[in-house]
């Protein structure tokens, strides 16, 4: 600290000699200080996401039975862990490579071997919005959300190792090569698809991952018996609610973020619609439990949060703030009859209801972005939500396959039976409480 | 000696305590359970899935007592917990041939009290 | 100030000199970044003050009964979303007109129409502090908290639909109503009545709405056996605790972002207050709960916390340091003091203690204001905590009576034995948890 | 809020005459707006060392046995209120005297009397990077955090009073006394010994005043049986998990504020260093344990995460990416073996692994910077690391030696068996909940 | 009467709860406990202690029944219990004089059921 | 045969445990409960109401035996328990007509071990 002040005198120093001509120097630092002011926003933006890896911790661990908790928690931890590393190792250049033909790319340099004082950190690297350190960190802490979007649907009964194969494939490949398409400047960028913040470049990818997870490995023991839907209640909904108030927060600086600069309207406005959006989720899909539920749960108002805020991601910064209202009201409805249908009757076990907040909230905010902007098309929109799907569903589905060939997928009956928690960790979550689940 | 078992609505524990109490009947082992019978259970929805529980909270508590006290007990036990409606619960009385307070060694009545 | 008045001089040079030279261009960019940086502080504030939300969560579910949890929990989110609605739709225009006649007045911009790159986002809208978008969700999230202050009192026994009817009308009409005579540059502003982030505007106003509500329904089965009192203690300690940092936290941005820039010398000097009154409440209740208990009380040392964030609010930026720590630690003797006489000399059920944390502390500190600033008066100040207190206590007890003949306040006995979670919600917070309460 | 625009007109109009040189306020004007983003920056540095208040306060809640977890939390809310006053009292003199000769110094203004508007509140306190109330308000969460190391290892039988008049001492003298040395530009700084953010100033000191309370404390009862030593679980592993995601949010500002000014390359090359270093202790301890224990231990994972935090925090602004990538490994796999060394071998109980955390890994994060940084020697790295050592270690024996001497140390053992929680606050932390430790 | 009190793996709580009803038994309570018998504990390893748990879940049903029903109550427990693995766990019968249905006061036989 | 049961401190239960292995007793059910006794309760404060616990924290320890196998378990558990101070709790012991292992049907004595 000692030592900063003094560089700190040193620059003074300097400046006061450099003063001939103010203009050009009070030009120089106002632009200078526009690139510091955009840069801390960045990083707090960073910061932001960051802390929804804690919020899906904490929602995914509320809503699984107190048995599989230690595992849920291990997975959202090694994400996190995981899902920087590789993507300094390989994703972020996979994602915004330097040449590309707009399929399929790697260039630009290395994170690990970029030195401190690189041209990245100069004003010039991203127009004074913020340098390439804070750009890595911004895109690695999204690219690790979508891996932990499907955790929460094969929670319960997947392999420890298993997952984490996965985890390792998807964040570092899967996710970056089709999230070049369009936010590296791929085909669809240049086909006019768009997606502001990642309705479908995190959520539905995520979501298509969390789907076939769950396909291939099956419901959870006792979920069904013969045409009987069992319900295996979470066990923890403060947990549950921290997790959603967290995710919330940190979609401040998902979508404010994605603006990529402190530029006053557009980040207000983003947080506007990103706002009431979620709170229309919230109250649509209060009103959808209360209707067809008859008492309002409070799992479903939950996830109807995270469906106005799935929603209205794609096109939080260019859609009207009452059009805002409406995706997340339509999120909201959608999410408690998706959960339904997916749990009831598709029977599709997923624990945390990942697939319907995700997957389908996911498509139909990029959706609405055609019906609700003037600029952008349905049709064009729809390509990206098909071209998305059918990679991504397919990537997952094979990477799970070959995975369930290699080491298996599923933990013996009998290991889910006394819970992952025993079974992969030998430890309990909540060690002491007396916990008797009666059906 | 018997041991006077009772299985009560939770709410109906501090009622129960107080007419055991009253009966001057100070000991007592409490332990809690669910369990099922005419009382029928009510519906839980969780995520949209109906499921019924039938297995209801309820209260265990176990007295063991001298001959004689068996009856001030069981009364005690439905002064405080009755209230007419299904789900008031049960009794039940069981031999006692021996028992021993582990601070002393004493044992049979002795150690009851 | 004194910063900002300077910058505020050098603005207007702009004006002056601007129509030579590239000065101009200089300036702008310079004027630019104070505007970006300006704003881009209003919009942290904004999120700490959303996590106030999240605060509320967590200390309510934590101090009420396992078996009211889930309730207490729905409350928490469903407050969030009516609150932006409502202050969306009336509330910002209520509390914020454009014409003014000082007592009530509705005008300006309506959120929801208004365009994404309308007036509001130039830098001229506030002297280039913030934005139109950041102004409305910044007050939007204050005006919720209202509402959460008293959900905590009438936990464990009020009905669903009938709290929520409660908040819309309490959020979006009350609070922005009474708040127009201060900060709207009513009647109480004109006359010298200082509040400077609202002690009594959110907190007081909060707490006379919890006082109307624990009246109105009484205490809650078994809390008051004959002469008896009777604790029913709070199922999740470290929730409470949570609760409490994080509205710690929050109050960075409440009190913070009140200065309504990110002029350092106050901002900063405002955190400064914030913090050690915080601190001396705590160590003030501390030393309290100590002497009248015997034992140090963790939910006394937390609502300690509370009482001298509540007790500086409404003159962090006015009052010394050493009158901040006053302020404090008389906050956190009153806290507990006002926790036992109300609850057993009173019999007022308030399972959180939010009339003594808000209402109680709210008031002494306004008066503190009248104390230990010598800009401000003792006498204008009681004037201002009697208006609101009058009005808004009235306006409380009057909404709750037409709401319990209407559609009634409390729910059954039954019902409430069993816990309004399986009452209300039809599910348990702590599925599977074996919970025992002995008396 | 009118009331302020309105003023803001006014100052303008009255600036019209005032106005002189344009240049030189063109020039002070981006000036200006730098010193607001840079002192932004550094609040919101501030705030995210307060979270870690909290992440303190879940990770040992939620490590140590239930019937103790009221204690832990009652001394987490403490040692933030008596930190932030002791350093406004004396400690921030102490740590960054005036006039200074290097070993022992104090001097500045007071924090208690300074006034609102003082020189401090200028863009001239520290070169335009933030105000004198910033400034304290930074350091002031730092130094609490010292004291919170100390009362995880100490868990579960100390007496919370003596604990108290300990964590005063500690932070009030001990640590700004040292701490001077280097921050305050003291001896070892004028050494050239480095340590960026605090691996051996906060870390390693804390964790040495962990080590000297285990030790004098002795085991909790059951710990070790004969040559047996038990293991007494952590009763909530997602209140763990919380305050690790939480601690490492808060290391954002930790290490990115300890660059004092919001410089973008400096600080976002130090976020990309610590989050990179973090994960891979994450990876590292996860590997370790799957080797030493067969089944991944979480709570070792979650103390990989704080291993690689601690480990980069000497030189996170100093060392290259991949030289900060192994740090993080090299202090994973540190973390795991030092706790499994020190419980089973060395049979020093620490419920949390406070000491391994702290002291080892602060210790090799601060040679780290001797070993990866060019610009610094591993021998004056060694002579800091030892000086810290001998020095905190005799004061915090001596200290804690005196208030056993005078006040005792530690709880009855009848009490202990039955919980601090009862016999210190005569409360339980869930109550209802049936707990049931069966060995 | 007798009181018959069965001790089973909690994951087969379904499937006896299902036998019992099937066998026209629908009055009982059920808790939880951990218990030690012929099945081995397993190793959990809490920061790199490795202890031994050797006291497993269980869940105990209690069942109060008329002497004829006791046959079919255990019957229909072990089917629904039984893997024939060690810690399908134990049925033990007591001895019931008495039995009391709070809410009517009645006793006996007809309070059982 | 018969069921002893046994309430005791639970910070004891290691020692018991230990005590009947030693005793080469190795199979029992544990669960937990609160008691009221001769030991006089505690009194907690939440928010300055003071409330007596009177019903304190317990381990029950449930044991089927045969016959000659009672005097050995009691005096195990005594063993284990015993302080001397109030609280150490009690045995009871009942009466078990009948025992089955649910894994292999066994009846009787054979289905005890
Ligand atoms: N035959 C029985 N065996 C074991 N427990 C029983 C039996 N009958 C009743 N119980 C217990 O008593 C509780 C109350 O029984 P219920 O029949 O609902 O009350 P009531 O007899 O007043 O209608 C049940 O939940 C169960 O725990
Ligand atoms: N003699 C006994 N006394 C008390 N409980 C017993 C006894 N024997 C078995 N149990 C209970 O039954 C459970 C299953 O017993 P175990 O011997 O493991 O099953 P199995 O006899 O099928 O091998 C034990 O965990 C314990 O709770
Ligand atoms: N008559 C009884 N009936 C049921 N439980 C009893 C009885 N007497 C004692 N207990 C149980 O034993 C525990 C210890 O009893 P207590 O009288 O405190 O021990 P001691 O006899 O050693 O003084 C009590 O908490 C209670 O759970």
């Amino acid at each position: 600290m000692f030592i900063k002040r003094w560089t700190g005198r040193l620059i003074l120093l300097m400046a006061v000699v450099a003063c001939m001509s103010s203009l050009a120097h009070a030009q120089a630092t106002a632009d200078e200080a526009m690139f510091v002011v955009n840069n801390t926003w960045m990083m707090v933006a960073t910061f932001l996401v960051f802390i929804m890896h804690l919020g899906f911790a904490c929602l995914e661990s509320g809503l699984v039975q107190a048995k599989n908790t230690v595992n849920i928690l291990f997975k959202n931890i090694m994400i996190v862990a995981i899902g920087l590393l590789t993507y300094a190792i390989i994703g972020f250049n996979l994602m915004y490579p330097g040449e590309f033909n707009g399929w399929l790319g790697l260039g630009g340099d290395k994170v690990l071997t970029t030195a401190a004082d690189a041209a990245g950190t100069l004003i010039g690297y991203a127009d004074g919005n913020y340098t390439y350190w804070t750009d890595f960190l911004f895109q690695g802490m999204f690219a690790a959300t979508g891996a932990t979007i499907v955790s929460g649907a094969v929670a319960g009964r997947i392999k420890l190792p298993s997952f984490l194969v996965f985890t390792v494939v998807f964040v570092g490949f899967v996710y970056p090569w089709v999230g070049s398409w369009k936010w590296g400047g791929g085909w669809l960028d240049q086909m006019g698809f768009y997606d502001f913040a990642g309705s479908t470049l995190v959520h539905s990818v995520g979501g298509w991952g969390a789907l076939a997870g769950a396909l291939l490995l099956g419901p959870r023991l006792g979920k069904y018996y013969g045409n009987e839907v069992r319900a295996l209640p979470g066990s923890n909904m403060p947990l549950a609610t921290i997790g959603v108030f967290l995710l919330w927060m940190g979609w401040f600086g998902f979508n404010g973020g994605s603006v990529l600069s402190a530029d006053p309207g557009p980040v207000s406005f983003t947080l506007v619609t990103t706002c009431l959006a979620a709170a229309a989720g919230i109250v649509a899909s209060y009103m959808t439990s209360q209707i067809v539920q008859k008492k309002p749960d409070l799992s479903m108002a939950l996830n109807g949060a995270l469906a106005g805020l799935v929603g209205i991601t794609a096109g939080a910064d260019s859609v009207s703030v009452m059009s805002a209202v409406i995706i997340g009201l339509v999120a909201g409805v959608l999410v408690v009859l998706a959960v339904i249908t997916i749990d009831s009757k598709l029977k599709i076990d997923d624990p945390v209801g990942a697939i319907s907040v995700h997957l389908v909230c996911g498509m139909w905010g990029t959706l609405a972005v055609g019906i609700f902007s003037a600029d952008h098309s349905v049709v064009t929109q729809l390509i990206g939500i098909a071209a998305y799907g059918v990679v991504t569903f397919i990537s997952a589905l094979v990477i799970f396959s070959v995975i369930k060939a290699v080491m298996g997928l599923r933990v013996s009956a009998d290991e889910e039976q006394k819970g992952l928690d025993i079974g992969e960790h030998g430890m309990e979550a909540y060690s002491g409480f007396q916990i008797l689940t009666t059906d | 000696m018997k041991l006077v078992v009772a299985l009560i609505q939770p709410h109906k524990l501090p009622d129960v305590k107080q007419a055991l109490f009253d009966a001057d009947i100070h000991k007592m082992t409490v332990s809690n359970a669910v369990g099922a019978g005419e009382q029928k259970g009510y519906e839980e929805a969780y995520r949209g899935v109906i499921h019924t529980i039938n297995l209801l909270k309820k209260v265990k508590i176990e007295i063991a007592v001298n001959d004689d006290f068996v009856e001030p007990t069981v009364e005690a036990i439905i002064k405080g917990a009755r209230t007419g409606n299904i789900g008031d619960g049960k009794v039940f009385v069981l031999d006692l041939p021996d028992s021993i307070r582990i601070r002393t060694g004493e044992r049979g009545s002795a150690a009851i009290g």
